[in-house]
Order: C-alpha cells, then structure tokens, then sequence
C-alpha cells in the first residue's frame, strides 16, 4: 500500500505540474505590472496604491492610450509578504509584455525583488520608503515614496525650529515603524536632538498604555510615534488619557483621514511631516506641485469617494512616471530605464522628482510640509 | 535594565497595572470559555480568540449604526452561532479523532474565521464608541476619572464590571441550574452522563455556544477600549490559553485570576522593562509553567 | 547468578488516597510460570504495570534478575530481560504484522539513526537478524502467513497472539501476560495454554494476570493471591484453592 | 494456528502491506522523481522554476515535520522557528556586516545555549538544579564576555563553578565540568569565528549551511528534551509559544536580524555548478544546449538537497530507528515495555527534523536572484502552512509530503493569479483568500481523508483495482 501511496504521489504531482504550465494568458497592449499590498496589515496603504493605478490607468485609456495603444495593469496581491512578492514578480518578469513594475508597496517585499528585476532588466519603481531600496543604486530600480530619512530630517527641522531637545519616541513594530526608527536614531543623533524614551508596540496591539507611562516617566518636551494606522490612534488616545500635555508628532504613515476618524478629538494638535496632498488646498499656488495635487485630489475623490491619500500618490508618481518614459521612448524596457533615469524636474504627488545615475530616489525633503491637525482637519503647521 | 528603574517609573505602577487589569480581564474571560468547552469536550478550542474578536467587530460595525442596545445583543448573537459552527464541526469528527486532528480542525476554524472577518469587514481597524460617552465635536468621547494616580476611562470600568457579572454568574449558572449542573457532569465524566440520561452532544453544543457568547461579551465590551481588528482574536486567544493553563485548566477561579494576573505582568513589563518584547511575557510564562509543572498540569487529568 | 528473577520488597502504589498496590511481596524463580490472580481492582494490572516500570512504585523495592529498579525507566527494565502483553492488546496499528514483532527486537539491537539514514553494512546484517527473528516468532504463534497485514486488520484472538510474539522478539527472560486469555473463546484459550507451555519449555519464566481459573489453574506452577492490594496467598494451584482465604475473599465468590 | 476455514475472515478486507511484485513501485518513485528532475528545467519557464525550488524548500520542511508529525506522532506548531534560524544564521553570516559591538554577546550567547544544551545532554538535571545550572551558566557568558579577561581565565572560572555545582548537587560533577568546558570552547571559537567573517566581509554559505546546522540541533536539543515531555495539548502550545517567541526575536533583535523593516537582503546565492568536474559540467551544458544559469543551478541544488532528504526519510522510516519513531507514535506504553527509550528518540527525531528545517532555511535565504528574508516568512502562520502540507499529503507519507508541498505552493500560486483577477463575489471583493482556504482545506482534510490526500486516493484507487480484478476473475469462471 505504502507503495500504492508513493507512486500516486508522484503522478498528482505531475498533474500539478501540469496544471502550472498550462495556465497561460494572452497578449495584451502595453502592460505594466503592479504589485501593492491589498491585504494584510499594510493595506490601508496598498489599497489607496492600487485605487490610484487602477483610476490612472482607466483615465489614460479614456484619452486614447499611449500612440493609441492602451495601457493594461497587471495588479498582484503581496499580502505585505515578500515571498508573495517574489512570486508575483516571477510572474511578471516571465511575461515578454510587461514594460516595468510599480510598487510593491512596502520596504521588505521591495528588497526582496529589486535584485530580481535589476537582473533581468526590468525596470522597478518601488512605492515602499527605505533609503536601502535606492541605496547602492541598482540601475533598474527606482523608487516615488518619500525616503524616511526626508521625513524624519523635516520633523526633526521643525522641532529644532520649535526647540525642542527631549523627545520621547515611540515606534509600529512593523516594518514602516522599525524603518522610520532607525532613521530617527541616525538624523536625531546628528542633529543634537535627544531620545530619552524609545519604545515599540505591535501592530496588532490594543493599548499603549504600559509604554507611555515609561515615555512620560522620562519626562520629555514632546513625543514622537511612528506608525501606520490604528497604532498611532491609540497612542494619541492613550495619551489624552494618561493626561500627557507634551506636543505629540507623528510620521507621514497617518496622513489618511481614518487617523482622525480613529483617534476623534485625541487627534487634535498632532503634528507631522506629510506628503501635500491631504492640504493641496492650502498649498500656495506658488508652488509647481499645486496644480498636480488639486487635480489628483478632485480625481480620486470623484472616483472612489473618499479622499486621496499620500500612498496613493506614491503609485500616481511611480504611474505617471512609466507612462511619461513610455511616451518619450515606447515599450522597451531598457530605454524606458533611461528615461526614467534622466527624468527631472517631473512634478508629481510625492514632489518634484530629479532622477540621476547616482539619485534614484529623486526627492528632497522639500517634499514634506508640516501638517497640523485643527478641528479634526489638516491644515498646514507653522 | 531593571537598574534604570527609578522612583518615577515606579510611580506609574497604578497607571499599568489598571490598563493591564482590563486587558487581563479578557484573558480572563476567554481562559473560561477554552476551560468550559474543555470540560465538556476535552479539546483546546484555538479558535476561541475568534469570538472574541467577532463580537468586537460585529458591535463596532453595528454601533456605528445602531444604538447598543441593537448591536451587543446581535454581536453575541453572531459569536454564538460562530461557536456552534465550530462545534459542528468538532462534534462530527469527534469520535475517532486524535488530539493532532483536533488541534488542527480548530486551528482551521480559527484561520478561516479571521480571513472571513477581513474578507466582509475589511482589515481596518474599526472604532466603536463608548457606551457612556460625551459628545465632544461630534465624536464620542469617553468619560475619564482619576484614581490613585491614575487614569481610567468608563469603559474600562464596564469591562471589569462585566467580566465580574460574567464570572458570577457563571458561578451561579454551574451551581445552581440544571443545565449547569448537567454540563458539570459531563465534564466529570461522560459516560456517567449518558447513563443517566443526560444528552452529552448536545451538552457540548451547549459548552461551545456558551464559550462562544462569553467571547463575544468581552469582544463587545472591548471593543471601544481596543478598536475592532479582524486579526486581534489570536493574540487575545494565545493570552486566554496562557491565563487557562496557568491557572489550571477546566478551572474557572483560577483561570480568572490567572488572566488578571498575566494582563497585568504583561502590561509591567512593557511598561518597566522592555516594550519590544512584551509579547513575549505570556508565551515564555507558558512555556516555563509547562515545563517546570508539566506533572503539575497534567496530574489533574491522571485522576479524573 | 540468583535463582531468583523478579522480586518485589513490600511495594507499595497509592493513587491519591486509594492503594492499590499495598506491601505486596513475592518473587518468581528462574523457570516458573506464576500466575497473579485476585477480584477485580485487587491490584494486579497496578503490580505488572509497576514491575515494568510503567508506574512509578510509591515507596518498597523491585529487583529484577537483582538489581534494583524502582528508579528505572520502563525501557531499561525490558533490557534487563522483561517484556510483556497488555489487557487491551497495544499493537502498533500503523505497521504490518510483521514490522510489529520486528519492533520487540528492539532491546538486543544496536543500530542508530544513521545507520539506518545511510544504510551501513551493519544495517544491513542487523536487518537481517530482526526479520529472522520476528518471522521465526510469527511462525511460532502461527501467524506467519498474515505477516505483511496491517496490525489492525486481525482478529482479536491474533492480535493476542502476535503481542506474545513480538514480547518474545525481545529475547525476554521473564515474560508479563496481563490478562491473556480474556476475549479469547475456549479453543483459542487451550491453544494459548499449549502455546504457553512451549514458551516455558523455551526456559522462560512467566508471570502472568488472568481471570479464567480453569486456564491459569492448569498452567501455572504457582500462584499469588491479591485482594484489594495486599497479597492473601501464595503457594500452588492446589494450596490456594484450597485456601479458606482466598475462598472467602475470592472462590467463594466467583467459583462455579 | 492451523484452521484455515477462520483464518482471513477479518483479514480478507485488508491489503496485505508488502507483495513481492509490488517491488518494482519500490524504485519507481525514485526512477520518475530523477528523471523529472534532470528534465524540469527544460519545460519549464523562469516563474515556475521559481515556484519549484519553492516547492523543494517547503517540501523539504514537510518531509521533516513529517518524520516528526506523521511518523513519531509530536505535534510541532512552531517548526518555522527552525526554517527561521537556519535562514537567519546563514543570511547574518554570509550578507549582513556583522556589526563589532554585537560579537561579544552573540558570541556568548551561543556559548551559553551550547553549554546548557551540554550539561542537559550529560547529566540530565531536573526541576531546580536544571535552573540553577542555566543561571550560572549565563552568569559565566555574562562573565567571558568582559573584554579584560583573558579567556583562559574564564575557562579555569567556568569549569572550577560547574566543578562545584555539580558536586553539591550530586550531578556528575566531571560532565557537569564539560558543561563548562563547551561554554568557554563554543564562546570563543564563535567569536574568533565571526571576527573573522567580519573582517573577510561575509562566510560561505555552506559555511552558514554548517552554522545553521550546528545552532538549529542545539537549540532544538534544548528545547525538545524539554518539551518532549509533554504530550496532545501541551505540545502543541509550548512549540506554538517557542515558535512565537523566535519570531519575536527575529523581528526586535534589529542590531542582529535586520528587524522587521529591512529584513536581511542581498544574500548571496550558492553557486555549485563550479564545483562540479569541467567536463561533466560541459557535458551538461552541452545537453541542456547552453551554459545552466543561476536559476537552474539552484533549481538542482534545492532539489537535490530535496532527493537527499526523502532518501534519507524513506530509510529511516524503514529502519529499526524508524519502527521505533512508528511504535512511539501508536502506543508509547507499548514500545517502552519494548525497550525503545521512547524520550531519547523523541527528542533525536525532533533534532532531526529541526536541521532538515534549517538546511531548508539557508536554501530559503540563498534563493537565487532573491537573497531575502524577512521575520514574516517564519511566524506562526508559516508553521500552520507546513503542518497543512503535511496533513495534506498524508501523515506518515514521505512521498505525501512532498505532493502536500506542491499541492500548497501551487495552490497559493493560483490564489496569487485568482486575485490578480479582481474577482467580486456577492458585492464581496475577494481579496486575501489565502486563509480562508487554507482553513478550509484543514478542517476538510481532517474530516474527510484524515489520511491525506494521496493516501485517500491511492486507497480508493487500490479498492477499485481489486474489485476490478475480482470481477474480472469472477467472469472469467463463468
């Protein structure tokens, strides 16, 4: 029987086998492949990717395609892991037709296939944040979400500006979180700015209490919390509820509006670098973003309903940004990398992107406002 | 570390161990409910976190809507029916499976519910107001009071003021009713049961719906304490589980208290210590007790 | 070396506040076939499960071939010579027949895992000897022909026998029977008796647990009396039934 | 027994396990999996080829969790624990600088673990004198880990303190001394070790296969001698805590592990084709019509180590260790009687399956052209994945396991393409359907073929044959 057993398990998987090859799907147009975390504990930032993409996608085939040719997203569903990742970007990478791959939204699915899709020249633009995603450059790897680093090198001007020299910091355990921690350490150190509390929650966890009390233990002028929603929110309340007075400054990862659905009237006074799209009203017109910004809030909100976020507007830029080389240069892979490389000035959600062999990050901090939460709205801190 | 631990530190002790009191009260009432479907059914229920975590969802979606008193009983509704599934499922393949298989039945239970719950309800968090609230700018904003230096919100009084009504009257309900004391029996000893004429599947439905609405209580009371998370339910289940076998399980008191305690431990220990691995606390606790008393543990199923 | 093979010095087992096993001694020489016998809950099952090192012995002592081990393991007890049956026959039902006696030549094999992984020579050689051994005990008990069958798929009364075979592919030197005839019809207990006479003649000692008076009257060379744990008499089959104690505490109940 | 009319009255249902013309499906299996491997490369595109070393990696953890599971019968709900430890050793060594500061610590910490492994493996302590021995052994990592102490020093320290402890607590104080010994031995050759592989820059991954090894048999030594003890219930939570807690580890000891932003990345990937003899190497090439790129190579490598594994499985489980792991399972009472020292060979088959699990973890970190890896590969639901496989291929199936893997992989790689698709279900959009199914495939499995898939199968397909042929004899009497 046993051997009944082995041979069958042999000849299912043979079946399988089967089955994988025979799978196969037809040529569309022009493709771009997408790869954006639409599940998992990351998806309040993938779902707003995919949104964005997937409205670009339908406005530009509106307007006639590029030269005529329309343009069709191939969106994967990383779950935030990157083993799915890679095996989504295999299947990618498989496809003759595919031009270049946009997202995956976070930094360690984007790690994990950015040495696939440098090797088999394909050109990527991550929509995830580490400086390490750009930093060696790979020549076919790129990336539109504002690096870390910017962010916390603008908070971190800001609290200068306001002198303030204690600061309690408190991260997500995730992966936005933990990168944003070890930037803070890098930039505060430089910067003369002490940390006295540094603590963590997870995710998943429901309160932050325990860790607060330790932050307000140590006394310091003012708190910073580096999360994606709902962490934050509940840091925000907890504090209201422990009584914390200190200013309370955040990362870009609550720029949404469920942050202030969330966290209500806790939600008040806090402060944080963000992307502009969330106050493209209050945007001077002076700025060259501010057209752009207007235009892409008004879109998404007509589209989808609710307003547009500044992860979304990661996949906007890493969109428009293919689609602009595809114009200059037509579906070929490697020249659509050299036009991305040698783009500059391009006006975006994310800022104003400069691309070079040596930058393939393109921003700079000006690409962050301080943004203050007034009356349950964002509005521009001074 | 601990030498870092100055006076200030150790006047927040209040501040924690409260916070750590409500979370430990929910550990307390999942310890009971794994204790009462193990009683009935000798099966570590690994789905039992998902209740928690269906009635938690359910009333904050409902809330939003509907006033409480819609939304609690419909919450508690749904986690019944959720553990009757479960029991469905358990029940039927009951008689021949091994304890691997049962594990790993309710092991898929509990997956396929928390990929549900994201498939219906999204995988937000999903803020429910509290019961007693104030209106401040249009939110709902929860009453605060000072105690001892500490704060504490009304909702964390009505989670402890339920799990206290909970435990007592579950005390009540197996002491004093009939259907308590048959499903005590069962426990007991099963075949006894059946002697006697008392239906043992459906006792076991019965401990499994029961388990279930208890979960779906405390997922209700919790939930504008905690926001409603689809994937909250297993770290409260593992912390439930923890509380169960550190205080003896099939114990109600003791997994009460135990719960209190590890809601507490785990809450000093983030606070005093070391954040970063306060999710740590509950497991290394577990493992310790289970290998330093594994005879201590199982001594009590030897003899029964 | 000592006549005497196992020995028990006033061994006692509580389980709570019950004892069941109360101050018994007794011991069993080198080529007897004892029998324990006694009412239900006297503690005969509690005595063999402690003499195999199944249960650990509350307080007392148990020498096996003289040396103590209360404080052995049940695995270093059955490689002092010790192998036995149980009540509820406890095949190995995930193997075949065969691989099930194969098994109880575990205590005179040596080869490890890696041999095994890797295949050595001595692997093999080993190999070899176990097959021998476990179809020559199937032949014994007559099972050969059912060799590459699943455990489960026998009868009762073959699965009674195959436990005693695979007890034998130990090389025992003192054999544990507890309850060997119960579920047995009458045929297959007269050719358990028969069987057990050979296994004795082999020059193995036998101590066995049953309730079939008749089977262990005749097959036994001596017999122990317990009742509620404590030893009412020893002696051979026809002292004790001739014993106004164990009538009163045991025949005057039960015997015919 | 000589009554022929009685024999096979139960029996005649049954199918005999073993028949002498069967043999040739003994070598069948191996004959079809060879010739699949040498040609797989060929039909296959790049994506796939992918989705099979995936396979091969995962099918080498379930074929290990299956000697655990399925053979020995010991639930493990925390083996990614162990797929996590060798991907982690190996990626630190071979492509994260290892940081200075951290040497001293880690370097001790190892010691420390493969001393308390040592003196649990010499002179089985228990309850207090188990906890005191572990105290005063970190107490001496504590100590070696001064930077002006010279390690001899601190040897003479750690032998004389476990000399001592050993004497009072009537251990044997010789092997509780040895205790000592590996302390001070295994601290100091890590750290002459990892000094080294700093300044080189990185070690070779069979270095870092090697490594993994080592640390995955000791800590699982550690921590199944332990938890072995327990049994149903019991095991199942302390190896789902232990699972957790290493996870934990691997994502907030940043320093170490890269945390859980970066993860490890940029992993080099084993080249093994350059070990290979030239001309067989040509020969290769000049078959497959063209140089072997690193996709394939490593496609060779995994499922060689793959072949290695199921070899080795498959004699193991017909070897009197293997019949030993088997009687464990069915009834502990029995094979202990038996003389099987039913602790020792829980522990060794947990070992085993442990190192399989790291060997598939430095397989995992090298995965040509990735080279990462992150905490979230090796949490609890990657261990609840590898027990589905398991269960799904069959328990006590060798071969099972490794279709359980396919069948898995496969299966998430439809979801992957399903998804992609957008579907909507009821208003529903179906996203992240991955644990709705899996869930489903447990609870189904369990129920339905609590003997797996291929067993069910081959079972049903055995029945028919018989009945087939019995029918057929049938008519050909008539």
């Amino acid at each position: 029987m046993r051997k009944f057993t082995s041979f069958f398990a042999l000849v299912l998987l043979v079946c399988f086998a089967i089955c994988v090859a025979a799978a196969k799907t037809s040529k569309p147009p022009i493709v771009i492949g997408a790869i954006f975390s639409i599940t998992g504990d990351n998806a309040p930032l993938g779902v707003p990717e995919r949104d964005t993409a997937v409205m670009l996608a339908k406005q530009l085939n509106a307007k006639g395609g590029i030269k005529g040719r329309p343009v069709k997203l191939e969106i994967y569903d990383d779950g935030g892991k990157p083993e799915q990742a890679v095996q989504a970007c295999n299947k990618l990478l498989a496809r003759k037709d595919v031009v270049a791959i946009i997202g995956p939204t976070l930094t360690g699915p984007s790690l994990a296939i950015a040495g696939m899709c440098n090797r088999a020249k394909m050109p990527l633009i991550s929509c995830a944040a580490s400086v390490k995603i750009t930093q060696p450059v790979l020549p076919y790897v790129f990336k539109t979400a504002q690096t870390d680093s910017l962010a916390v090198e603008r908070l971190i001007d800001y609290l200068k500006k306001h002198k303030i020299s204690k600061v309690g910091f408190i991260n997500d355990s995730n992966a936005f979180g933990a990168s944003g921690r070890e930037q803070w350490l890098v930039a505060s150190k430089k910067a003369g700015i002490e940390t006295i509390a540094l603590e963590s929650f997870n995710s998943g966890d429901t309160d932050m209490i325990s860790q607060l009390t330790k932050i307000r233990s140590a006394k310091p002028q003012a708190i910073v919390c580096w999360g994606t929603n709902p962490g934050p929110a509940i840091v925000a309340k907890n504090m209201r509820a422990l009584g914390m007075k200190q200013p309370l400054f955040m990362s870009h990862g609550v720029s949404n509006p469920e942050f202030i659905k969330l966290a209500g009237t806790a939600a008040e006074g806090v402060t944080f670098p963000s992307g502009k799209i969330i106050v493209a009203e209050a945007i001077p017109s002076s700025d060259p973003q501010k057209r752009v910004l207007m235009q892409y809030s008004a879109d998404f909100k007509k589209t989808y309903g609710k307003p547009a976020t500044h992860f979304g507007g990661h996949a906007w830029d890493a969109f428009q940004l293919v689609v602009s080389a595809l114009e200059k240069v037509g579906p070929d892979r490697v020249k659509i990398r050299k036009a991305i490389e040698d783009t500059k000035g391009f006006v975006g959600i994310g800022g104003v992107f400069s691309f070079s062999p040596k930058d393939h990050a393109g921003l700079t901090k000006e690409a962050f406002v301080m943004v203050q939460v007034r009356n349950g709205k964002w509005t521009l801190a001074k | 570390m601990s030498v870092g631990l100055s006076v200030d530190l150790l006047a927040q002790v209040p501040q924690l161990v409260i916070s750590g009191f409500t979370r430990g009260c929910i550990y307390a009432i999942v310890a009971v409910g794994f204790s009462i479907i193990y009683n009935s059914t000798q099966v570590i229920n690994f789905a039992q976190g998902e209740f928690v975590m269906i009635g938690a969802v359910v009333a904050a979606v409902l809330l939003s809507k509907t006033s409480l008193l819609v939304a609690f009983p419909t919450a508690v509704a749904a986690g019944c029916l959720a553990g009757a599934v479960v029991a469905l499922f358990v029940l039927l393949p009951l008689k021949r499976a091994s304890v691997v298989s049962l594990i790993i039945i309710t092991i898929g239970t509990s997956i396929m519910f928390r990929g549900l719950a994201q498939l219906l309800w999204g995988e937000a968090a999903i803020p429910a107001p509290p019961f007693t609230g104030v209106v401040v700018q249009g939110y709902v904003e929860d009453r605060e009071f000072h105690f001892l230096g500490a704060y504490i919100r009304a909702q964390e009084l009505w989670v402890m003021g339920v799990t206290a009504l909970l435990v007592v009257g579950m005390h009540i309900f197996f002491r004093r009713t009939i259907l308590g004391q048959a499903m005590r029996a069962c426990a007991i000893n099963q075949l006894g049961a059946r002697i006697v004429g008392i239906n043992v599947r459906r006792m076991i439905m019965a401990s499994f719906v029961m388990a279930a609405g208890l979960g779906a209580v405390a997922g209700v009371v919790v939930s504008p304490v905690f926001y409603a998370k689809c994937n909250m339910g297993t770290a409260l289940g593992l912390g439930g589980f923890c509380a169960a076998v550190l205080g003896g399980l099939g114990n109600f008191a003791g997994g009460v208290a135990a719960g209190i305690i590890l809601g507490i431990v785990e809450s000093l220990t983030g606070g005093l210590l070391w954040s970063d691995y306060k999710d740590a606390v509950a497991f290394v606790i577990l493992l310790v007790i289970l290998l330093l008393r594994p005879e201590g543990v199982l001594r009590r199923r030897a003899e029964a | 070396m000592s006549d005497v093979l196992v020995e028990t010095r006033s061994v006692t087992r509580k389980f709570g506040g019950l004892v069941a096993v109360d101050q018994v001694d007794f011991q069993v020489r080198r080529g007897q076939t004892k029998a324990l016998i006694g009412p239900n809950g006297a503690g005969k099952t509690t005595l063999l499960n402690l003499l195999s090192g199944l249960l650990p012995a509350s307080s007392g002592d148990i020498l096996i071939r003289g040396r103590s081990v209360v404080r052995c393991a049940a695995h270093e007890i059955a490689g002092l010579g010790l192998a036995r049956t149980f009540q509820n026959v406890q095949l190995f039902e995930n193997m075949t027949v065969k691989e099930n006696v194969m098994v109880g030549c575990h205590p005179w094999s040596r080869q490890g895992i890696a041999s095994g992984a890797l295949r050595w020579i001595g692997h093999w050689r080993e190999e070899k000897l176990i097959e021998e051994e476990a179809e020559r005990q199937l032949d014994f008990v007559g099972l050969s022909d059912l060799a590459d069958f699943p455990a489960h798929s026998l009868p009762f009364g073959k699965q009674r026998m195959l436990e005693i075979a695979r007890a034998l592919a130990s090389r025992p030197q003192v054999l544990l029977l507890d309850e060997p005839a119960s579920g047995l019809s009458t045929r297959e207990t007269s050719e358990l008796a028969s069987l057990l006479r050979q296994i004795s003649a082999r020059g193995i000692t036998i101590l066995l647990v049953d309730h079939d008076m008749q089977f262990v009257m005749d097959i036994s060379d001596e017999v122990v009396v317990l009742d509620q744990g404590k030893k009412i008499a020893e002696g051979t089959p026809d002292e004790v039934q001739s014993n106004p104690r164990v009538i009163a505490a045991y025949l005057g109940v039960e015997a015919k | 027994m000589k009554d022929s009319e009685r024999r096979g009255t139960h029996t005649e249902k049954a199918i005999p396990v073993r028949k002498k013309n069967l043999q040739l499906l003994n070598i069948l299996p191996f004959a079809v999996f060879l010739a699949c491997y040498a040609f797989a490369p060929r039909v296959v595109n790049d994506a796939q080829l992918t989705t099979i070393i995936y396979i091969g990696i995962y099918a080498l953890l379930a074929v290990g969790l299956n000697l655990l599971m399925g053979y020995a019968g010991q639930v493990s709900l925390g083996h990614a624990a162990f797929f996590g430890v060798g991907a982690y050793t190996s990626g630190i060594l071979t492509a994260k600088p290892i940081a200075n500061e951290v040497i001293p610590g880690v370097s001790a910490g190892v010691g420390v673990i493969s001393a308390v492994a040592a003196l649990l493996l010499l002179t089985k302590p228990s309850g207090w004198k188990l906890a005191v021995g572990i105290s005063l052994l970190v107490a001496l990592g504590w100590l070696h880990n001064l930077p002006n102490l010279i390690p001899v020093l601190c040897a003479a320290c750690a032998v004389a303190v476990m000399g001592i402890f050993g004497l009072m607590a009537k251990l044997q104080w010789m092997r509780t001394c040895l205790s000592g010994v590996v302390l001070t031995l295994v601290a100091n050759l890590s750290k002459w070790f990892l000094k080294g592989t700093l300044e080189r820059g990185s070690a070779s991954p069979w270095t870092g296969l090697l490594v993994g090894v080592f640390l995955t048999a000791v800590i699982s030594y550690l921590i199944g001698s332990q938890v072995l003890r327990l049994k149903g219930h019991y095991l199942a939570m302390a190896t789902l805590a232990f699972g957790i807690i290493v996870e934990i580890v691997f994502r907030q000891w940043t320093s170490v592990t890269g945390g859980s932003s970066d993860g490890i990345f940029n992993i080099p990937s084993i080249q093994f084709f350059s070990y290979i003899p030239g001309f067989l190497r040509r020969l290769y090439e000049a078959a497959a019509g063209g140089s072997v790129d690193l996709r394939t190579q490593y496609y060779y490598l995994v499922w060689a180590f793959v072949f290695i594994a199921i070899v080795l499985a498959v004699n193991i489980v017909r070897s009197r260790v293997g019949r030993a792991f088997r009687a464990v399972h069915s009834s502990e009472q029995a094979a202990a009687s038996l003389g099987v020292d039913t602790a020792r060979y829980k522990v060794q088959v947990f070992v085993l399956s442990a190192c399989m699990a790291s060997v598939a973890g430095t397989l995992h970190a090298h995965n040509a052209g990735i080279g990462y890896i992150h905490p979230s590969e090796f949490g609890f639901i990657v261990s609840v994945e590898l027990v589905v496989m398991v269960v799904l291929g069959g328990m006590a199936s060798v071969w099972g396991s490794l279709f359980g893997a396919a069948a898995i992989q496969t299966l998430k790689d439809r979801l992957l393409d399903l998804e992609k698709t957008n579907p909507e279900f009821w208003g529903l959009k179906l996203q992240g359907l991955d644990p709705i199914v899996f869930g489903a495939v447990l609870i189904v499995v369990m129920i339905v073929l609590p003997q797996g898939l291929v067993r069910g199968f081959s079972d049903g397909v055995a029945l028919l044959w018989r009945s087939a042929r019995r029918s057929g004899r049938q008519q050909g009497v008539n």
